[in-house]
């Protein structure tokens, strides 16, 4: 088993570095093959792992050693068990899908072999991300797909608004993962590892304080990379990169390694519920505020972006509130149909010439049939209607808020299911149904490659039946995490509820529909009105951001600069600098230049040093002899 | 006769062409090449080519002191001076036009007049070292005083032996044997030339 | 008896040839002595038993560098004599004969004292060049690999360096002649 | 070490300078024949029967000519270059088995100078040195065909003693020695033992190389008359030019001896048929340095380099590596 | 009379002094290479006597390396010295002075 698991980790490396070699040359298709095919063996290699581990096994490897220094030992540790091993198929199973679909959609690109050279190197840290066995690797795979993903953010870097944005995540990451890595530090200094198993062995020793102090400070890197409020700025502008790279990293896989931490660490969690009922707030709270943003942009890949930003919400809900399985499972499902939706909007943009508003396009159904069939089942399963997938993760989490006693986090996270049927029909709505508008604005849209929606197919299907597998799930998945059912009682309790989400849903598909299928113009009134002004503009947090965080800093970093760095630390350093030029200005006349004159200093130092070592030879050689004769001298 | 003829002057039944490749331009163009001509062994056709040579021993050479190859008669080489067939008096008139005709300027000639009053060639020498066979002064020479003859062994010990007039001058024994040679043609010798010589009043 | 001919032979014509390839003004005086000198020095070689050392002070001393020597010479004005200024002076030659007694010393040192150790004595009924090759490719396998990359580090260095564009230096040249330059390559170009 | 070793050395030294001074006079004697032959002349015949006096006539004259020496030129280098180049060519001949070892007067004599462990590396290393000759001639001329034949010389050398080194390492690892009367032991008992057999690649090298050590015709461009006058030797004149000429000569036998000892067999058993077929063998590679001559035209100074480095060497190298895996499994 | 190992190491101390003097004087940067050869050359003569007289190898292994350090250096002076003569014209040790402080 071992075999398969390098073969799973290293196969996208083997891409990425194949790719690199061409990224100087004009695009070739090969290295887009390649790495498909690379990733397609993890892929597979993957699934024998999660046969094995199905049937109970477990594989935990030591590659090799990489710091061992006094009491800290870190090894190149894997680990494949249950929690893992999920996560490794869903990486390597829309990643490949991804690869796939990018060959078609990167076509023109000149970049083309650089794309698929990053694309493999983010899937090679994605999986030392799940895959190892302590904080350590798990950080270097943290910030490995943290910079495969500014790599790609600004994958066209000559667009000014995408090296922007580029440097926003990075920026915005490298500020959560300071609270990650401090945490890391109070991990090892509590507990003197790094290991999960030895870590989570130590952790009720220790004190509830620190230990709350150290989960709020891993969350606070989960927020980082799951772009929870307040860092969540950075996933909209994100979607400058190109769209398989959303799909993949900013809606299926990266972001959700924020709430694969807090699985990962549920033994930590498990001990500090209050950190856990404040995870639950803040996810409820994201879930709504993301949703309402959703509801109004005019941006068909930011809707999906916050779309994603909402549904990571209710993951951290189900976390929050011990639900790991849940949150597991619907970060499973939502992979699938995200992706899906994703890759969905990347066919339309290059339908649309990368044109992204919706009110100008309108009627394209008819022209893209399969785009069409395929975002409408992801959309379906992102509202949560009953056969697909989002039922069966979604409704779960809005249970178990309710049978936790949460019952302001059942309300709005309830609430939220009914939003994100509206924004998702909305732009199904306006993209594919009604007038054709892009007529006026001169587009020629035209369904993608076959082989695009070949891709696109199984993501599909998967978004339809992964519902179904959610027994056979929690019996394999609660081998490890904590075995709670949510189920509310009595039965019709139950069935009511259920059976009023479905409603709402309904009601909020049906709406959208009225509204936008048969969309003629823009409502000027509605426009005017205060709360789209304040969803559009989202909040008015990114203007916040920059009065008061960007500007203050900016003038207190002047302050430093002009006063401080250099009034006091340049003028001693000049000081220094003086001294030694003025010496060396008096002495310089030693060195005339002249060689020959140097090869006497040469020749005169050597005889000097030669002169030295006899001596000290002599010296250690007869030290009675020498003590006697500096005796005789008077030298003690 | 068409004018094609001439264009084509250089096509006969005898000639023919060589077949001769392009110079090969690429690399792998240059490679096949080479092993072309390894396989083929061209080498070693050169090899044989004079090995067959030497076995066939079919000499040329001549080998010259012993053996002279026979001269044409229109061999033109040291010069030769003339003499009148009657008196046997040399022809020359020491008219100049030789040495004033002469390319290389290795002819020179100094006359006097005799004490018959005639003008009388005193000195005249050929430097055969410098002189480039031209033919000129043979040509010029209205007298037919001087000409080309086939002696061609014109080695010598010293230099100063290249301008000795008196062994181009026709020996008197070889006159009187009528060995003389003489060309024939437009401008020869006419008979009784001797006297008419003589009869020719030369001081005006 | 001859050994002690042969090498007071050698060792006066090593010393008079090295003597000449210093005092020398002629180039040309000093290549050829130090060429001799060599060759006479791998006549002490073979008079201490080592032979295929001899051999490669012949084959590399003075046929490769020697002639390397002479190959760079050939840029260089050979025939013409060279002037030196000369401040002969006394602290040159006792500085120079302080560092050689000294440094005998110190590779003598431990034979008086009988400290040496032979680590690698030479085979049994093997010639020198079967002892050397057994020791070489043993004990100084990774020296001797060493080696040959330097040569071979060497070698590429010596050709890039007298290479055809290695005189113009970017650093001494002015701007202008830089711009020049450029215009000129880009005028061929178009 | 008696004086009777000394005594013999000393003998042997003798002869063979004698014998190959001789020789390298017959050798110019022989290419001027052959050369006329193949190309349906007769050659020098008038002095003496069928000109065989003809190489009195050239010494007589060498040696009574002027010997002149251009102002401009370093004369002691300038004397001293033609004496390297023979020198170095009989210094060469040490370690070379000239003959099968006999019994004479009651003394078992080895006609080899000496037979040291290193001889195949002497033979090459001194012949090597003979470049030197033609070098500092080259160079103390002070005449620009001269310099260039110098600056050409030194680069064919140390160029073709790289590909004979190497073709020369092959033959060397299948016998285990340098010592060519080793050589020669290895290969004895019929021509089946012949080191051609299992080296030809490593023998056409050399033989290829040899031309060029030996500066003859296919690689003649040190001298190359029609474009360097006569190159390293344009300034001298008298014996001085002779003892270049001696030192091509004798290098030429020198090789062709190398050649027959290391890749065809050498003296064999040591009877008497197999040393006159030895002599034989050595006759051929010295006529076919001839033949060539008549044969095949120069090549330029770049296509020797091109030859060298690009065909040769890596045919020596891959030559060498298929060797070592044969010896090593 | 037998020659010992003094003999040869006072045969190396006086051409190791010869090599420093011509180090020191000579101001023609080839002759300055020479001298540099000379002083390997006679520290060789040391190792390969020391190694005959205390039958040991491992001097005449360092003769061997010092041959091929002194045929690299060869190859790479020879290289820069050829580049300087075609910016300078010349190689005189007393014009190189461009790097005097």
């Amino acid at each position: 088993m071992e075999f398969y698991l390098y073969v799973a980790l290293f196969a996208p490396l083997v891409g990425s570095l194949f790719s690199a070699l061409f990224t100087a040359k004009k695009a070739n298709k090969i290295t887009g093959y390649v790495a498909s095919f690379l990733l397609f063996v993890s892929f597979v290699a993957s699934g024998i792992l999660l046969y094995d581990v199905w049937h109970g096994g477990s594989v935990h490897v030591h590659l090799m050693t990489w710091i061992n220094t006094g009491g800290l030992y870190i090894p190149f540790g894997f680990i494949v068990d249950n929690i893992s091993v999920t996560m490794m198929m869903v990486v390597t199973t829309v990643s490949m899908l991804v690869h796939i679909y990018s060959i078609g959609y990167m076509d023109h690109d000149e970049g083309f072999n650089r794309f698929f050279s990053y694309l493999s190197a983010f899937v090679f840290s994605m999986m030392i991300l799940v895959m190892s066995d302590n904080f350590a690797g798990l950080f270097i795979g943290w910030e490995g797909v943290g910079l495969c993903s500014w790599l790609l953010i600004g994958f066209w870097y000559h667009k000014e608004s995408a090296s922007w944005a580029a440097n926003e995540a990075f920026i915005m990451n490298r500020i959560a993962d300071v609270g990650m890595l401090i945490g890391i530090f109070m991990i090892y200094y509590t507990t003197g590892s790094l290991q999960y198993d030895k870590v989570f062995a130590a952790l009720p020793s220790a004190s509830p304080y620190v230990v709350t102090l150290i989960g709020s400070l891993l969350f606070i890197g989960a927020m980082g990379k799951s772009a929870q409020f307040p860092l969540h700025t950075w996933l909209a502008d994100a979607m400058e990169g190109p769209t398989p790279v959303s799909a993949l990293i900013h809606a299926a896989t990266m972001v959700t390694a924020g709430v694969f931490l807090i699985i990962r660490s549920h033994a930590l969690y498990q001990m500090i519920p209050n950190v856990g009922e404040f995870i639950a707030s803040l996810g409820a709270f994201v879930a709504i505020f993301a949703a309402s943003m959703a509801l109004v942009n005019r941006d068909i890949k930011r809707i999906v972006a916050y779309s994603t930003l909402s549904q990571l919400g209710y993951m951290f809900v189900a976390a929050g509130l011990g639900a790991y399985w849940i949150a597991l499972f619907h970060l499973v499902a939502h992979a699938f149909f995200k992706s899906l939706l994703f890759l969905g909007a990347g066919n339309v943009m290059h339908a649309m010439d990368d044109e992204l508003d919706p009110f100008k396009m309108g009627g394209l159904g008819k022209k893209m049939k399969w785009t069409l069939i395929l975002m409408v089942i992801a959309s379906m399963a992102l509202a949560g209607l009953v056969p697909f997938a989002g039922f069966f993760s979604k409704d779960p989490i809005i249970e178990a808020s309710f049978v936790s006693h949460h019952y302001i986090i059942y309300a709005t996270i309830w609430i939220t299911a009914g939003l994100t049927a509206f924004y998702s029909f909305r732009m199904i709505g306006l993209v594919f149904f009604g007038e054709e508008r892009y007529k006026i604005f001169g587009f020629h849209p035209h369904e993608a490659y076959r082989f695009m929606l070949l891709a696109m197919a199984p993501l599909g299907i998967l978004s339809i039946i992964i519902g179904f597998f959610r027994t056979p799930f929690y019996n394999f998945i609660t081998n490890i995490l904590p075995s709670t059912i949510y189920e509310v009682h009595p039965e019709a309790l139950a069935w009511g509820m259920n059976i009023a989400t479905q409603a709402l849903v309904v009601l909020f598909i049906w709406y959208p529909w009225q509204k936008y299928a048969k969309f003629k113009g823009a409502d000027k009134v509605f426009e005017q009105h205060f709360i789209y002004k304040l969803l559009f503009n989202q909040y008015y947090i990114p203007n916040f951001y920059n009065k008061c965080i960007v500007v203050p800093y900016t003038r207190v970093s002047n302050f430093f600069w002009m006063s401080i760095d250099l009034k006091i630390v340049d003028a001693t350093v000049d000081l220094i600098a003086n001294t030694l030029y003025k010496t060396g200005k008096k002495t310089r006349y030693v060195q005339d230049g002249n060689l020959s004159s140097m090869l006497k200093w040469m020749v005169f130092g050597l005889v000097f040093l030669l002169l030295m070592a006899v001596a000290y030879g002599l010296a250690f050689e007869y030290p009675s002899k020498i003590a006697e004769i500096l005796l005789n001298l008077g030298v003690h | 006769m068409s004018i094609e003829q001439f264009k084509n002057r250089n096509i006969s039944d005898d000639y023919y062409l060589v077949d001769i490749d392009d110079y090969p331009t690429t690399n792998l163009g240059k490679f096949t090449r080479a092993i072309k001509r390894t396989f083929k062994a061209e080498l070693l056709v050169g090899l044989w080519v004079v090995m067959r040579e030497m076995l066939k021993f079919n000499i040329h050479t001549v080998q010259y002191p012993k053996e002279k190859l026979p001269i044409g008669p229109r061999y033109r080489a040291v010069h030769e001076m003339k003499r009148l067939w009657e008196s046997g008096t040399e022809r020359c008139i020491g008219c100049g036009l030789c040495e004033k005709i002469c390319i290389s300027d290795c002819i020179r000639m100094d006359t006097k007049i005799d004490e018959e009053s005639r003008k009388e060639v005193s000195e005249y020498s050929i430097n055969l070292g410098r002189c480039i066979f031209c033919g000129y002064c043979a040509e010029v020479c209205p007298e037919l005083a001087i000409t080309h003859g086939g002696r061609y062994e014109n080695a010598s010990e010293q230099r100063a032996h290249f301008i000795m007039y008196d062994d181009m001058l026709t020996p008197m024994d070889m006159l009187k044997a009528g060995a003389q040679k003489e060309f024939e043609g437009f401008g020869a010798i006419t008979p009784h030339e001797d006297e008419s010589v003589k009869k020719t009043p030369l001081s005006y | 008896m001859f050994e002690a001919i042969a090498f007071y032979i050698f060792s006066i014509l090593t010393i008079i040839m090295f003597y000449i390839t210093i005092s020398t003004k002629q180039p040309l005086y000093a290549l050829t002595s130090l060429g001799a000198g060599m060759i006479l020095i791998s006549g002490f070689f073979f008079m201490l038993g080592a032979d295929f050392l001899g051999v490669v002070q012949i084959i590399v001393y003075t046929g490769a560098i020697m002639a390397l020597y002479a190959f760079g010479m050939m840029f260089f004005n050979t025939t013409k004599e060279i002037q030196e200024p000369r401040h002969d002076s006394g602290a040159v030659v006792t500085l120079s004969t302080v560092a050689a007694i000294l440094v005998i010393m110190i590779f003598v040192g431990p034979i008086i004292g009988d400290k040496m150790v032979s680590l690698y004595p030479p085979l049994q009924g093997a010639t020198n060049t079967q002892s050397i090759g057994m020791v070489l490719f043993t004990k100084y396998l990774v020296p001797f690999e060493l080696a040959a990359i330097m040569l071979l580090v060497a070698m590429v260095a010596g050709i890039v360096l007298a290479g055809k564009k290695m005189d113009r230096s970017l650093t001494l040249m002015t701007e202008e002649e830089i711009a020049m330059e450029q215009e000129a390559k880009n005028k061929v170009l178009v | 070490m008696g004086i009777d070793y000394i005594i013999a050395t000393i003998i042997k030294i003798v002869i063979v300078m004698l014998v190959f001074s001789a020789l390298a006079g017959f050798g110019t004697y022989f290419e001027r024949k052959i050369l006329a032959f193949m190309q349906r002349r007769l050659g020098p015949m008038s002095v003496g029967p069928y000109g065989i006096l003809q190489i009195m006539a050239d010494g007589i004259k060498l040696f009574t000519k002027e010997d002149i020496i251009p102002t401009s030129a370093v004369d002691k280098i300038f004397k001293i270059a033609p004496i390297i180049t023979a020198s170095t060519a009989f210094m060469a001949a040490a370690t070379i088995p000239f003959w099968p070892d006999f019994t004479i007067f009651g003394y078992r004599v080895q006609p080899i100078i000496t037979d040291s462990s290193v001889g195949l590396l002497y033979v090459i290393g001194v012949m090597a040195i003979g470049l030197f000759g033609v070098l500092l001639g080259g160079m103390a001329s002070s005449n620009k065909y001269s310099l260039i034949s110098a600056a050409r010389s030194s680069a064919v050398f140390l160029s073709y003693e790289v590909i004979t080194g190497l073709a020369l390492l092959a033959p060397i690892m299948l016998v285990g020695s340098l010592s060519l009367v080793n050589f020669n032991a290895y290969q004895v008992g019929g021509i089946s033992n012949w080191l051609v057999w299992k080296q030809p690649m490593a023998f056409i090298l050399f033989w290829i190389a040899a031309f060029a050590e030996t500066g003859r015709t296919p690689f003649h461009l040190i001298a190359n008359d029609h474009e360097i006058i006569d190159g390293f030797g344009t300034e001298y004149s008298g014996m001085r030019w002779g003892l270049f000429f001696i030192g091509e000569y004798a290098n030429m036998f020198f090789i062709s001896f190398v050649i027959v000892l290391v890749f065809m067999g050498g003296f064999g058993d040591g009877s008497v048929l197999s040393a006159l077929a030895f002599l034989g063998k050595v006759a051929f590679f010295f006529f076919f340095f001839l033949w060539t001559r008549a044969a095949w035209p120069d090549v330029r100074p770049d296509q020797l380099m091109w030859l060298c480095w690009k065909v040769l060497m890596p045919l020596a190298v891959i030559n060498i590596v298929i060797t070592g895996f044969v010896v090593m499994f | 009379m037998s020659i010992g190992l003094g003999h040869y190491l006072i045969l190396s101390i006086i051409l190791f002094a010869i090599g420093l003097v011509g180090v020191m004087r000579r101001k023609n940067l080839l002759l300055l290479f020479f001298s540099t050869e000379i002083l390997l050359n006679s520290v060789n003569i040391g190792f390969v006597a020391i190694s005959h007289f205390h039958h040991d190898l491992t001097g005449q292994m360092f003769a061997l390396f010092i041959i091929a350090v002194a045929a690299s250096e060869v190859a790479v002076g020879l290289g820069l010295l050829i580049v300087w003569y075609k910016r300078q014209n010349n190689i005189n040790l007393d014009q190189m002075n461009s790097m005097k402080g």
